[in-house]
């Protein structure tokens, strides 16, 4: 039986990550879960200085889901490349940075210096609705999708997945936007914009008024974009978005996702990443699945 | 590997309006100090994040916490119906805990929902130091027995209902309660007076803090405080209340 | 204690309607609700002829909200101008016609028809995603918005509702085109375009492949499109999307929506819209608001 | 009014793998008649849409119902999870039911978890007509001693462990079963088969069919089946499950 999976030349030994900004840079999940299990970890959004990210509180539970707008803190590159990625070296798992910025320039500086580091993959979020200038800006125009994934591409020394926004008319536009620019891979989606009111205090849940909606609610709404991506690209696609159980994972796999990540799901259960990995193979055998490329997009 | 825990209820039962104490046996007593939490799943499907929740007392030998809590909303609401014998899906001890400070005369200070975890704290603390209980109530007072078994219980309500009328701070000043180090829990606006009267005296004061929790763990950023100091894990002026606290000294926070 | 709220010129008892689709034209749902107290009922969509709609399985179940790929079937102008208006006339309460169309003409046609009827309001469903020509198709671009909304309002009698789409960029560019066009209302949020596949028997659940997602699970969603609406135009909103409980409907009053719809949730509980009239009431005992308007759009 | 009530599970027992028969006490056993179906809320708050189950059996005297069904996802997992004394959540009875042919010989056919309103439906035609039941299994039986209680029990098993070997169909040459109207509940393609017999037959066949539903009650058009003639009520060739039928005369439906 065979798991392993291959995007833009590179060998994950399953289809299985995390999603970018829920796991920090594993060494908090790593007491729970085996690292070397995984297919990759996703580091969360680091840029080329550090962010303090935005006033609390930061995130609302909603009804099978939750909002955030964590805002993009983070340490800023230098900090993340001395500790972070040396931490997950001692790891059998393929490492992706996520890197965020304001403007291209910053997208640019922190790819470049990355281009020095034994990192596997490079995702490129374009699609954060939490911060006010950068994010989800560039991820909502496909003229401004194509031009970033440009200049990304030009100075990356490793493959670069493209981070795309659901909150968009149309999904494909910016796909194909980004394939035009040269993406290797996309990832999507990232989170809905939400927004919870408190009525007994009759004011926002959120410091930052809105937020971003993840978890098993926003699933169905992750499944039809990768579905409708996979149609429209020949770029393989990791698919997330509610992801919570090996069947949820099954359904981008088949809409189309050569791999998907686990995000929103851990905070409800640490062990959901090697559950999804388990129920995958457990589902393989039953279904007499050989290897696990025959069911990419095999729902038409 | 640590792992989301399948715990039992002990007992369960309502100690006030709203309020309830439950006694969890759990692999979390084993390692747990006081000013620690556990975080509790929900069985409604509906509610995916654990809610953080202090650890009032430990019980090494019977492998058991006590927790005692407030209705406030869905969760707290679903746990107070939980009886003997239920599952409890947990994960903790999490974060730091107070740091006990030997000889030095202690003044822990809870304010209402806050006042759970310093019994536990005057339990670890009493055999090191002497132990001053300030406990501040809106009306209905509760935990009044464990925190005097304790230590010396002096007691603040709003209503005057019993002891000073008024906050803890003005407990302290009416009772004249002087000690070297301070311990306390509770609304932030207490917390704030605590951190400038202790600011004033000069004396130690730790605070534990509380936000809104996804992870619990210190991996996904949602429960930061603001620092005085840039932090050496985020880089920046935050800190992870989850895992580099809940309790922080408090001129390390901004309030 | 006043519950009244007026939406252009119309005076509603209450704010709480049924959204267009979940109560059929109110005859089922009598049974179980005394319409007598409800805002208004608001009818499934009507054309101008009849619709077969989409082939089944037409729902599927998602984790806190549904699917739907009904396809607008309905029995025709003539039907249901001869059935289902006098019915509903028997109560006292407003009705609102729920229209659809393929094309503009489709859709004059039946506002044309409906001048001579007596019914309260309008509401154009333009942003169906589960008709291949028509509904949504009109609902994501704003020039063709402002355009059905002239050509609706030209012919118009009753005050026109625009229904609009949650499957776009910037929601505000729609509401305002439909406010330039001479919309007298805004009903908002239809479903978001979603899927699910069956991964035992790998196939898609639903005949028609995607479908709508409604339910608790877009609350989030629907409560950030309504803020930012009401904070674009200056027509009052009717808000919709996942509520079950008065604290919700209160979520979208805050908000800014000046009346609210109840819809998948009729499905889980008949008797959603009493206890959300009964909740409102109640909360505004508690609050001591003497008037439901003033809790419209307060929180800022 | 009618309403979503909250009935009480009186007692459940699993009567084949996968298959429970639970016992309802119910105001739906009131007005409710053979075919009809009931459709129960979960507790699981995820899970939005009522699950409609057949009414198996009707106990007017105790009013209750009984209904058996077979655990396919979550919504079947958990109300085979119930105890007596549960409180279980319904709207019902809803549908139309058999329309019962006095003095006609009857057939009536079940096909696997189509089998269970069977019973009831032999229940009240057996003092009107003579009642003869052909009930296809894959391989284990259920059901068996109430459907012989009733009538004249003939069955096809798939892998020919008892009865005949096949399908109802099968069953039904083999045994030259002979009547005037059949009444069949089960799988499409055993209902497609069975209306093409009666047809060729030329006699009154009733099929109950099923479809997803949402709102169970005939308002939000998701359960229709294709109809030969326009409907009355749909104005297209469209009928609604829920409301127009379950049951539906065969001439009357495209399957
Ligand atoms: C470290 C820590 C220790 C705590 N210890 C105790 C304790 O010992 N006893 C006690 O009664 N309460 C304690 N709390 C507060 C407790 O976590 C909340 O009352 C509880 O999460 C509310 O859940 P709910 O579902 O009932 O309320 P809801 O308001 O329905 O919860 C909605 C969401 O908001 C979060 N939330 C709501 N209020 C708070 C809050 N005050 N702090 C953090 N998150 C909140 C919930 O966890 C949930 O994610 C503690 C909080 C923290 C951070
Ligand atoms: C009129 C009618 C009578 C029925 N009577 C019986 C009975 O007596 N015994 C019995 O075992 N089953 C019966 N069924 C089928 C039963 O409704 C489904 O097995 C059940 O809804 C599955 O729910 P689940 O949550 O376990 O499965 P899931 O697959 O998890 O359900 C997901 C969704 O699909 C719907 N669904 C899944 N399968 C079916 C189906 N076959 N028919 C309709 N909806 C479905 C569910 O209601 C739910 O909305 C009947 C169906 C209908 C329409
Ligand atoms: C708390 C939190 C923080 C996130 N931070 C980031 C981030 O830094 N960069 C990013 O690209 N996506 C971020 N995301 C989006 C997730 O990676 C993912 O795209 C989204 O949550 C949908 O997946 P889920 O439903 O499994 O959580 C974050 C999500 C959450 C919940
Ligand atoms: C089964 C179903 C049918 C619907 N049919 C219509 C329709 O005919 N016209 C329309 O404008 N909206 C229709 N809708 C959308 C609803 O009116 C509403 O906008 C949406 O479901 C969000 O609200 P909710 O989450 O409360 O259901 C339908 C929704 C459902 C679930
Ligand atoms: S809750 Fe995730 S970092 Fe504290
Ligand atoms: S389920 Fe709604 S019409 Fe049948």
């Amino acid at each position: 039986m065979n798991t392993k999976v291959n995007i833009a030349g590179v060998e994950f030994k399953n289809p299985v990550m995390v999603a970018s900004g829920t796991f920090g840079s594993g060494a908090e999940y790593g007491e729970f879960v085996d690292l070397n299990r995984l297919g990759a970890v996703v580091t969360k959004g680091v840029a080329n200085v550090p962010w303090e990210g935005n006033p609390t509180p930061r995130i609302a539970e909603t009804y099978g889901g939750m909002l955030n707008a964590v805002g993009l803190q983070n340490p800023g590159y230098d900090l993340f490349a001395k500790r972070d990625i040396p931490y997950l070296q001692n790891y059998d798992t393929n490492i992706i940075v996520n890197v965020c910025g304001r403007t291209t320039e910053d997208y640019i500086d922190v790819v470049e210096k990355l281009g020095h580091e034994s990192v596997d993959m490079l995702e490129i979020n374009i699609s954060c609705p939490n911060v006010k200038h950068g994010g989800i800006a560039f991820g909502q125009d496909p003229k401004a999708v194509e031009a970033i994934t440009k200049a990304v591409k030009a100075v990356a020394k490793q493959p670069v997945i493209m981070k795309l926004s659901p909150n968009v008319t149309d999904i494909t536009e910016m796909a194909r936007a980004a394939e035009a620019g040269g993406a290797d891979a996309l990832s999507l989606i990232n989170t809905l914009t939400g927004m919870q009111i408190d009525v007994e205090r009759q004011k926002f849940v959120l410091a930052n008024k809105t937020g971003g909606l993840s978890g098993p609610a926003i699933k169905p709404v992750a499944v039809r974009m990768v579905y409708q991506v996979a149609n429209a690209v020949k770029v393989p696609i990791i698919g997330m978005g509610g992801i919570a159980s090996a069947k949820d994972a099954l359904e981008f796999i088949l809409a189309g996702a050569t791999a998907v990540s686990v995000g929103t799901a851990n905070f409800n259960n640490p062990n959901t990443t090697i559950e999804v990995i388990e129920g995958i193979e457990d589902y393989m055998e039953r279904h007499g699945v050989e290897d696990i490329n025959n069911l990419i997009g095999s729902v038409k | 590997m640590r792992e989301k825990e399948k715990a039992v209820v002990v007992s369960q039962e309502c100690i006030g309006t709203g309020i309830y104490s439950m006694i969890i046996k759990t692999k979390a007593a084993d390692s747990a100090v006081a000013g620690q939490f556990v975080s509790i799943y929900c069985k409604d499907k509906t509610k995916l994040l654990p809610r953080p929740i202090s650890i009032c007392e430990i019980d090494k030998e019977n492998g058991t916490i006590r927790i005692v809590y407030r209705v406030v909303g869905g969760g707290t609401e679903e746990m107070s119906g939980y009886k003997s014998g239920d599952g409890i899906e947990l994960i903790g001890p999490l974060g730091n805990g107070f740091m006990q400070r030997e000889n030095k005369k202690a003044i822990l200070i809870g304010g209402g929902i806050g006042i759970p975890p310093m019994v536990g704290l005057a339990e670890a603390l009493k055999d090191k130091a002497e132990v001053q209980i300030v406990a501040g109530y809106r009306d209905e007072l509760f935990l009044t027995k464990e925190l005097q078994e304790n230590g010396s219980l002096y007691i603040a309500t709003e209503d005057g209902s019993c002891g000073t009328k008024g906050t803890v701070i003005d407990a302290i000043k009416d009772k004249e309660i002087q000690g070297d180090v301070i311990y306390a829990c509770g609304p932030t606006p207490m917390l704030r007076a605590i951190k400038e009267y202790a600011m004033g005296k000069g004396i130690e004061c730790q605070l534990s803090l509380e936000e809104r929790m996804a992870c619990g763990i210190g991996a996904c950023l949602a429960c930061v405080c603001k620092s005085k100091d840039k932090d050496a894990h985020s880089n920046v002026n935050n800190k992870r209340i989850c895992k580099d606290g809940p309790v922080f000294l408090a001129e390390e926070v901004e309030l």
